[in-house]
């Protein structure tokens, strides 16, 4: 039997119907092709090793112990039995910055802070990945205001961040589906070198 | 080899009285350093000589955003003074308020109010066991307690919509009523949490290793506590029954029957001691609560749409989860407080570290750290 | 009710503190209504004897609640004023709190209470941190929270005046 | 009893075999230690109610080769203040002795690679030779984390191999050999294992081994909560790797010593010797890692007090009245 054509709105799996504003998004999101300009396309794959490397990289983020705030609670949780972050295989929480792969921003940075995080980032060996958890390392969250003198307004000011997760704080679920963004696009190849 | 001397000679910040002492600085990143502490230990092998902790790695202007936002407006930021009792710190501010605008509450949003209190005091300290077990080596420990700690927080979840800082007060009453799935559920976590504490009881505290690093560390005495202004279980575990819900009753805490633990060491086996007692407390408390909960609003019938207290000082002291949490609010007469001042139970605790920790063993202090439960940003505000 | 099993290792008095002790001491003694207010008692002192005060409470076996400061420059501006305020309690018997104020110049120093009341050591260090009142007698007054190398002093009100809770927020 | 006949002996060339020996041990210990990680994760979860890895695998199986391929992957980073020969010897320090001392076991009769008549005598001595890259590693690291985590590593190591190799002696002093092979073709003849008339020893044996390799509740060198990563603080990448390499291994050998010593080694009835030899040395290995998710740490004078107090005492004594029984006998 053949299916009803469908509209145009409810094709793919977790895309739902639109008020007529998406529209003009919906448009341009249906423009980007999957397809691989000629011009960019590599003359040269190496892309076996490439790809288990990467592969590896992604199922294999070890996080820095480092807890700034709130988050840092929900980011227990979600390394503790009920989430087991483990599953993932970024269960292995290193203490030294020199053995840990992806470093969680998980709560407030203030500026007495700022310094010893950029010393942190420093001291992770490449390749390495940041992920901002939580309102504050987004943008100062709920502590942004004019003339806020104590807080540094966003991780990102500090170190280039692979992934901003939204929430005050997110939920560990939010933090594996993070993870879980993070090592998709580990795995499409791109990363941080530096 | 390296010309460069390493030890105690070439280290600027060694201290002119210990010559002979290295300076160690652990934290703000440090495993157990609950967050972003730092101690800096002058030390002599492995013995510590003179530590100084270092705060304000977490300061996030608290007492400045209360003096230019209204009332209402700092009401989010209560509960994230300290996150892990952040039910106590919310509902403490919103009668800290009350109290300043004499606003009445429902009865049954004072008894929900108390099962919440009670429930977040519960959670606070099972994270405690977990964290201190964690501190002195213990690793399975600490996932038994986040395991029960998950059934409070999705009680708390399904009331407030929050794991963990929550916004659940409002000046009057409290946002969300509870229902029937609430109560019904708090039921079965109390009966598991009364099943759970002997199975914590043979895990930890029978174990010898545990005793052995926890009896004798640490001790504060009445003194000391005194001295420095330490409140809470660490109080408590020096002998001294001091408990705001006991000695300024606030809200309808006059209406429970519940103790308050005491125990004599003052040594950290003693503060774990307190606190599982007190686990044991609150679920009396919040048993009777669920009980005696009575039906009706939870919110005046009229709240008050502004707030604009009188002129003056007013002080209110609830007692969270690592003790006595005071407000001292000033009015100017405006809609902004002119002044509020947030006495957290931490920072009086650790501000007694230095005398306490001198003399004792890394591990000691580790342990010693841990036991006084601190967050924080609770600490740095 | 059951009683918890108290088991105290000193003999600490349980009676409040004799209030004839410290009127001599305070330009004024108030009671008031701790329903209302949260305090027991007010008392009004001069800054050097601050100490003193501390002394006498500390001796009845009483503990430093809290330790912090007003910026009321701008409320009186003839006559500009920074507040210090102690809270004082007691760890037995029924809460008997006692706020002792003391009106300070800009650039007056205090009196350290730090060798009296060792829980003052980091109150003070907060609140010239906070608010740049210097404490005469204190063994290490360096900042406590903000970085060593900041030029301000966040709590005063003339200091990164925040939107005065707008309803738009920012 | 004449010894039976070695891999080695077996090939032409006695240079080929050491070089496939070498090969085939250092295959071995990859893969075991690769399973042991996985196993110990699988464990401690299973004990803390978790899942432990399941995404990478079936079961999670390849969670530790992909962690292996991105340590390979990862950058080495040398800090400045490092003392440069001792820090990038020591990772080789450690991880050698280890591959030498796993070469002498024999995990059946005849499959052995090296059948020395002085055995056990190498394999403590090899293992000693570890803790003197442990103590490059900590000094060299010039930090101050790794240098404490050093100093307690050597002073625990010597301390608890006294007691380690006073109750491998009772066993000695009952065979009347040091050959690993010959202890282990004894008890299979005489139909019982030396744990059943030296339960003290083994008891001993196992808690000063749980020391010598640094596990919980014994893991003060590298006291996670208290000197961040111990004398490894400063290690990244691939030497980082050896040493957890290094570990596993440790752990390894000193249940493979335990087996041949206590347990019988490839004896069983039914099964073939290695199966028998690698199950007992997984049901050790399995109870240490039972040990390490349950007990917390002690602290370093405990430690030390505990080893010179209570165990090298109890090991001395049962020592003495093993050769008074033995005289007797």
């Amino acid at each position: 039997m053949e299916e009803p054509p469908r509209s145009p709105e409810l094709v793919g799996p977790e895309r739902v119907t639109l008020g007529p504003r998406a529209a003009p998004i919906l448009q341009r999101a249906d423009a980007v092709s999957d397809e691989i300009p000629v011009e960019v396309a590599p003359y040269v794959r190496f892309g076996l090793l490439d790809d288990l490397l990467n592969r590896a990289r992604a199922n294999s983020l070890w996080p820095l112990t480092f807890g700034l705030a709130c988050c840092a609670i929900e980011m227990m949780a979600a390394g503790a039995s009920r989430h087991d972050l483990d599953r993932f295989g970024a269960g292995v929480f290193r203490p030294s910055a020199r053995q840990a792969d992806v470093m969680i921003f998980a709560g407030t940075i203030s500026k007495k802070m700022a310094p010893v995080i950029r010393q942190l980032w420093d001291q992770m060996p490449s390749p390495k990945w940041a992920i901002a958890m939580g309102g504050c390392t987004i943008d100062g969250g709920p502590f942004k205001y004019q003339n806020q003198y104590a807080i540094v307004e966003g991780a990102d000011l500090l170190v280039p961040v692979d992934v901003y997760i939204p929430g005050c704080p997110p939920r560990p679920e939010a933090l594996i589906a993070g993870l879980l963004k993070l090592q998709e696009k580990i795995k499409a190849g791109r990363r941080f070198k530096g | 080899m390296s010309d460069e001397p390493r030890g105690a000679s070439s280290d600027p910040e060694a201290d002119p009285t210990h010559p002979e002492a290295y300076v160690l600085n652990m934290g703000p990143q440090h495993p157990s350093m609950h967050g972003v502490l730092r101690l800096k230990l002058h030390m002599i092998g492995e013995e510590i000589v003179v530590a100084e902790p270092v705060i304000g790695y977490a300061h996030r202007a608290h007492e400045k955003m209360a003096e230019n936002r209204n009332y209402l407006m700092f009401l989010p930021n209560s509960s994230r003074i300290d996150y892990l009792s952040g039910m106590i710190y919310n509902i403490g501010y919103c009668q800290a308020v009350e109290k300043l605008l004499e606003i009445e509450v429902p009865e049954r949003a004072q008894y929900i109010r108390v099962i919440a209190c009670e429930l977040n005091r519960i959670a606070s300290h099972l994270l405690w066991i977990g964290t201190y077990v964690l501190d002195i080596g213990g690793v399975t420990p600490f996932l038994y307690c986040w395991d029960d700690r998950e059934q409070i927080l999705d009680l708390l979840d399904a009331i407030t919509g929050s794991r963990l800082t929550y916004s659940y007060g409002r000046f009057g009453g409290v946002t969300m009523d509870v229902d029937d799935a609430f109560l019904t559920g708090t039921r079965t976590f109390l009966e598991r949490m009364k099943s759970r504490l002997p199975e914590y009881d043979t895990l930890v505290r029978k174990n010898v290793i545990f005793i052995e690093r926890s009896r004798g560390v640490g001790i504060m005495d009445r003194q000391t506590c005194r001295a420095y202004g330490v409140t809470g279980p660490c109080l408590r575990a020096a002998g001294v029954a001091y408990d705001v819900r006991k000695s300024e009753p606030y809200g309808i805490y006059d209406r429970f029957d519940f103790a308050v633990p005491t125990e004599s060491a003052g040594d950290c086996l003693a503060r774990y001691d307190v606190r599982i007692r007190e686990i044991e407390e609150s679920l009396k408390i919040v048993t009777q609560a669920v009980r005696d909960l009575p039906a009706g609003p939870i919110m005046p019938d009229k709240p008050k749409k502004k707030f604009k207290p009188a002129e003056g000082a007013s002080y209110f002291a609830v007692e969270a989860a690592r003790g006595a949490f005071g407000m001292y609010l000033v009015s100017d007469g405006s809609e902004v407080p002119f002044k509020l001042k947030l006495r957290t139970p931490s920072f009086s605790n650790l501000s007694s570290m230095p005398k306490v920790l001198a003399g004792t063993m890394v591990a000691d202090t580790i342990a010693i750290v841990g036991s006084l439960d601190i967050v924080l940003p609770e600490i740095d505000r | 009710m059951s009683t918890p099993p108290l088991t105290s290792t000193d003999a600490a008095p349980a009676a409040p503190v004799d209030l004839a002790d410290l009127t001599p001491l305070a330009a004024s003694s108030t009671t008031t209504d701790p329903k209302r207010t949260g305090f027991h008692h007010h008392h009004v002192a001069l800054a050097p004897s601050l100490p003193e005060l501390a002394r006498v409470f500390t001796s009845a076996g009483y503990f430093l609640e809290m330790l912090t400061c007003e910026d009321r420059r701008l409320i009186t501006p003839a006559l500009p004023k920074m507040r210090l305020v102690q809270t004082w309690n007691r760890f037995d018997g029924p809460a008997d709190r006692h706020l002792v104020t003391c009106e300070l110049d800009p650039g007056q120093v205090a009196p350290s209470i730090t060798a009296v009341a060792p829980a003052a050591d980091w109150y003070e260090r907060e609140v010239f941190d906070m608010y740049g009142v210097r404490f005469a007698g204190h063994p290490d007054l360096r900042r406590i929270l903000l970085p060593d190398d900041s030029d301000f002093h966040a709590l005063l009100k003339d200091f990164g005046q925040m939107d005065r809770g707008s309803e738009e927020g920012t | 009893m004449s010894p039976p006949e070695t891999l080695v002996d077996k090939l032409d060339s006695p240079w080929l075999g050491v070089v496939l020996g070498v090969a085939a041990v250092l295959g071995m210990l990859t893969v075991n230690v690769l399973f042991l990680v996985w196993l110990e994760r699988k464990v401690s979860a299973w004990i803390q109610r978790r899942m432990g890895p399941t995404e990478v695998g079936p079961f999670g199986l390849f969670q530790t080769l992909a962690d292996m391929l991105k340590l390979l992957s990862k950058q080495l980073i040398t800090p400045r203040h490092v003392d440069k020969p001792l820090y990038h010897l020591a990772p080789l320090v450690v991880f050698v002795p280890v591959v030498a001392a796993a070469s002498l076991f024999p995990f059946s009769a005849g499959l052995v690679l090296q059948d020395l008549d002085i055995g056990l005598v190498l394999v403590f001595a090899f293992g000693g030779l570890a803790f003197v890259g442990i103590f490059m590693a900590g000094w060299g690291s010039n930090n101050k984390y790794a240098l404490l985590g050093a100093m307690r590593s050597v002073a625990q190591n010597i301390s608890y191999e006294i007691p380690l190799i006073l109750a491998s002696l009772s066993v000695v002093l009952m065979s009347g050999t040091m050959n690993l092979a010959k202890i282990t073709a004894l008890q299979s003849e005489r139909g019982y294992w030396f744990i059943v008339l030296q339960p003290v020893a083994a008891v001993i044996y196992f808690i000063a081994a749980l020391a010598e390799t640094n596990r919980a509740p014994f893991d003060i060198p590298e006291a996670e909560s208290e000197l961040v990563a111990g004398f490894h603080t400063e290690y990244s990448g691939m030497r980082f790797a050896l040493f957890f390499f290094a570990e596993y291994s440790n752990v390894f050998i000193v249940s493979m010593v335990a087996t041949v010593l206590f347990l019988g080694g490839w004896s069983g009835p039914l099964l073939p010797g290695p199966v028998w030899f690698f199950l007992k040395v997984y049901a050790l290995v399995g109870l240490t890692m039972w040990v390490r998710w349950t007990f917390p740490r002690l602290r370093f004078d405990q430690l030390m007090s505990f080893c010179w107090v209570v165990l090298t005492p109890l090991a001395i004594l049962n020592l003495l009245i093993t050769a008074f029984v033995a005289r007797l006998v």
